[in-house]
């Protein structure tokens, strides 16, 4: 079940989604984390970072919203602490990068190069502080900037996580495309407001979380980006948003997804990305399919 | 062993206004007071915890209240259902063989008659005092139930009497508060068992953390899996 | 319980949103359609329209994708047909007007104006013919364009309904204020793609509906959408998005709406809106608020 | 009267393979073959209708087999348990005192038995012949019943025999289409029940259109509200 994103090889093409599954080595009670196909990890900066204060999760209708404000521990605790224990336990990670300047991106590769980290994905939803904290991720001109200078001080498989909160996610798949990035991954959360108004004893209570919305509820907007970012590129791309089983990944396939990223479901079942690397795998073999690359092939000719 | 487990309903019953105790038949070979699980309650997308309030040769009991979709799910569940629930998750309470004071509030009872359960057994000398909004929602068992008042306005009287060494609590965030300042002001140790909306339940999402005074820094600490039980006075309250 | 926007009188805040409540008339053996504090129209444009060919509707988690593809009688139709129904029975409706270029628009309002159409609710989520059918909706320019010119020619309250698919919904809201219009409405359907694969007898079976996604599940972006525009004007705002209960009205209130629409809801429960507005004047009074406006106030100042 | 319903549920039971019956005590005064209720699935977001199958004294039956979550809420549902339904919806067949052979595939059965019920009530000669997958899928009440084959392949042979002037049919979509063709080769009337999804169930947002003939020009039609039941000849197919 092993496929490769560019150059990169994964155990198979289901990936934990960054921010549900930490550094990886904590889900080990819960699930088989070596064979998951990778680990995307939780968003790492140059610097460690305390997260946001005040709530930081709140339920949706089929979805929740979290502004964790990534919390983390640091590109070089990660490299010293948590890569030996990967490394040991044989899994297989995706480096999620975040920055706040180009200069922080750049930096983070260079480290990440340096100690043969094999992939990095882009968080671009991150406040780009030079331009007034519009996202980076949301200016294709910022994108292609960013994404040029990360591509020079890194040699392994550099992806680009896309944000759905824009006009036209296609300038933004054709920027990353002429930078020189080796996958797009998308999408990232939606931008959301949870408001929970409480009227006791005469008074009004209100709770609020203000942050990224993800899920079940997203899928029909994940599709629906994948499908537009297919039409302009011949990236690879990495396809998530509410998957929760084998049926969404045909969905994702449908539109072009050539591997799958599983994020809120993590939360909603621990081993879900077993779970349907499984599931996948028994489909394949059951169905008459040659391998994931038929099955991907079949899908596409649906008419 | 993997913590998520499939059980099934052994008993669920109602215990007070809107109050029922589920039993449920498991693998689990060992729980402790103070720590959770976490159930699935569908088509709701994050898993719902409750505290242990017993545990014996593999069935679990929690106590629970109703609030929403995900414990009305758990309410329409019969005898017999299976259920899917991870756990035990959490740091429990750190037992200690000294004169104890448990405080209860509300639904926070659970936890506290579990370990007036531990500390019974090992003969530890233990005082439980609970509070309820109104006479209806009372559960049972306790040494000193308050009904309607606040249970932290009998706290003094009873410290000068019963004469604890430490405290333990379980309640909203407000009363976790109180118990924190009168076990300051009485100089007594005190664990408390904190709540946030949980999302992966396991420490990696950091979405229920709070802050911590630990090595003289103040630090994050998530309460589904650094906690829920934290000692008072490391807590930094928001 | 009546309320006013801009000059515009409705019987209450609960407004039937466009395309959710046909011509109004229909839904007489449903609910009381004369106490619903308005109704917006199907969307209308200058010629009957068939609409979309294909399936139209798709559920998904928390709501659904339509595709109607505008099918409407035409204004004149509108006119000669509906508006004496809607007089007779006193019926309360905002004409949610449709176009292909901003003179159909501006035509539309003229026909409106002359025909003593009180309210229009632009719908400017449709292709804009002269600039390769980018919506109308999503640049900020061509918004300008539109509202200015359709102002020119409508005395009545000119609202203009928002789409959430841009990167920047405060550049919209900013230029709709400036070309005159008395309110906004927000938000629009999201962009939403809905599929589901069938494997049967060793084959695939698909269905594919690209539309609008509406419902519950974007309530979490429709409460973010209004906060932002409410941060840079002071118009009037109509908030929708999943609205359902009497705590979704609160949610919006909190963010800054004036008033409500109710879409997809209607749906599910086709006296929405009557107890929408029962609910809501229930709790006014009998939890000691004076009146609508005093409910808003208050439920802006919690903290 | 206000279409829209709370009931109770009389009965629920399963009468083939994933297959129930389902009988409702409401306030309806009148329903015929061919027009529907939409009962509401919490927490979908969309009715879901069903062809009514018998209507008696405000008893109102429908047949509903399992498909995913709308159905599976229907199921759950005890005896004595409300319901909320809106109907009865739509136009249903048009009875015409003629040799009538009835043709209904699957669940396409229900409006079917209510229909033939309603022809031996007015003495209308009727012949009804229905199609299932498999044997366990059954559902009993027809004059003729195919198992496995299409019910299709039998039609020349029922129509030379029986000698009908007029056709009913309900079911999917490819077995109309065929019903419609022979209808057409044996130059019979033809009404013909359809299905679409549905979001407002009642007319209003062109969900659920089809193209008609109608007055020689080609126009939208409602399956909800102008339909389900279809005139044969007048219906273009996509
Ligand atoms: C460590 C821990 C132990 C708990 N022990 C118990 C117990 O023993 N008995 C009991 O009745 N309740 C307990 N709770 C609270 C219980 O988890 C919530 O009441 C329950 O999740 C409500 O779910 P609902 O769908 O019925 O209500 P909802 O409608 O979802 O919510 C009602 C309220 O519960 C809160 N809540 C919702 N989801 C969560 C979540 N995942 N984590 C925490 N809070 C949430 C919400 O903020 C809201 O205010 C505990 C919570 C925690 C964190
Ligand atoms: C006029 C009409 C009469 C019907 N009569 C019957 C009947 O007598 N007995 C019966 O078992 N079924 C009947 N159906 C089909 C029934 O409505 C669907 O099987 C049911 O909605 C499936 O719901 P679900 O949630 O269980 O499955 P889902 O998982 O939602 O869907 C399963 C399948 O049902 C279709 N479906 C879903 N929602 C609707 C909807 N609102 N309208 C139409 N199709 C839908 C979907 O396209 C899908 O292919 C009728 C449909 C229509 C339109
Ligand atoms: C709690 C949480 C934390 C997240 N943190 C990150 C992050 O640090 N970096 C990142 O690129 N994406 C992050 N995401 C976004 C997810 O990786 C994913 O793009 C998104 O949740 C959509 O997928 P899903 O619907 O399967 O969850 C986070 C999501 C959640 C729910
Ligand atoms: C079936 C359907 C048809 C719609 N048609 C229109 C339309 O013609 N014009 C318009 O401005 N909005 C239209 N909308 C959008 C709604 O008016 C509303 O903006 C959107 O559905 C969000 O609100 P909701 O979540 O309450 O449904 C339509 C929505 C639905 C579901
Ligand atoms: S709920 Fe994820 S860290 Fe506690
Ligand atoms: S379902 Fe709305 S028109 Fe038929």
């Amino acid at each position: 079940m092993g496929i490769k994103i560019a150059n990169f090889e994964i155990k198979n093409p289901i990936i934990a989604a960054s921010g549900t599954f930490g550094y990886a080595d904590e889900y080990e009670d819960f699930c088989d984390v070596s064979k998951i196909g990778a680990i995307a990890t939780k968003g790492i900066t140059l610097e460690p970072r305390a997260g946001n204060e005040g709530d930081r999760i709140f339920e949706t209708n089929s979805g929740m919203i979290n502004r964790i404000g990534l919390e983390n521990i640091g590109i070089e605790r990660f490299i010293d602490e948590k890569i030996p224990i990967l490394k040991k336990k044989n899994i297989t990670y995706i480096l999620n990068a975040a920055g706040s300047t180009i200069e922080d991106y750049s930096k983070l590769a260079t480290i990440a190069n340096k100690n043969g980290i094999e992939a990095i994905e882009l968080n671009v939803s991150c406040p780009n502080v030079k331009s007034g904290c519009l996202e980076f991720g949301v200016d294709s001109n910022s994108l292609y900037e960013l994404v040029l200078s990360v591509r020079k001080n890194y040699d392994g498989c550099l992806i680009v996580k896309l944000t759905p909160n824009v006009t036209s996610i296609e300038n933004l798949a054709l920027a990353v495309q002429k930078a020189g990035a080796d996958a797009i991954s998308a999408i990232n959360t939606l931008k959301g407001l949870g408001i929970k108004i409480d009227f006791i004893n005469g008074k009004f209570y209100k709770k609020e979380v203000q942050g990224g919305l993800s899920g079940k509820c997203i899928k029909p907007v994940a599709l629906s980006m994948v499908k537009r970012i297919r039409s302009v590129t011949t990236l690879p791309i990495i396809g998530m948003g509410g998957i929760s089983c084998l049926n969404d990944l045909f969905e994702f396939i449908s539109v072009g997804a050539d591997a799958f990223e599983v994020g809120t479901h993590n939360f909603t079942q621990c081993d879900a990305c077993n779970i349907l690397a499984d599931n996948l795998e028994k489909f394949i073999k059951t169905k008459g399919f040659k391998d994931f690359e038929d099955l991907k092939e079949k899908i596409k000719e649906i008419k | 062993m993997k913590k998520i487990q499939k059980g099934s309903i052994k008993n669920i019953e109602k215990i007070a206004k809107d109050t029922f105790a589920l039993e449920i038949n498991s693998n689990v070979m060992q729980a402790c007071s103070g720590q959770f699980i976490s159930i699935l309650c569908p088509p709701k997308t994050l898993r719902r915890p409750f505290s242990i309030k017993g545990f014996k040769d593999g069935v679990l009991e929690v106590f629970f209240k109703l609030k929403g979709d995900g414990t009305n799910y758990i309410k329409a569940l019969q005898i017999g259902d299976s259920i899917d629930f991870m756990g035990p998750l959490g740091q429990g309470f750190k037992i200690q063989n000294k004169k104890s004071l448990l405080i209860g509030a509300g639904i926070g009872i659970a936890p506290m008659l579990f370990l007036k359960d531990e500390l019974n057994k090992k003969g530890v000398e233990n005082f439980l005092i609970t509070g309820f909004k109104a006479q209806d929602e009372v559960i049972e068992g306790s040494d000193k139930t308050v009904i309607g008042g606040s249970v932290i306005d009998f706290l003094p009287e009873v410290i000068e009497k019963f004469k604890p060494e430490i405290i333990y609590s379980c309640g909203p965030e407000i009363v976790l508060k109180l118990v924190t300042r009168v076990a300051q002001k009485y100089n007594l140790e005190a664990q408390i068992a904190m709540e946030k909306v949980f999302a992966c339940q396991v420490g990696v999402c950091r979405g229920c953390v709070i802050k911590i005074l630990k090595d003289g820094k103040i630090q994050n600490a998530t309460i589904c899996h650094d906690g829920p039980v934290f000692d008072a006075k490391a807590v930094v309250w928001e």
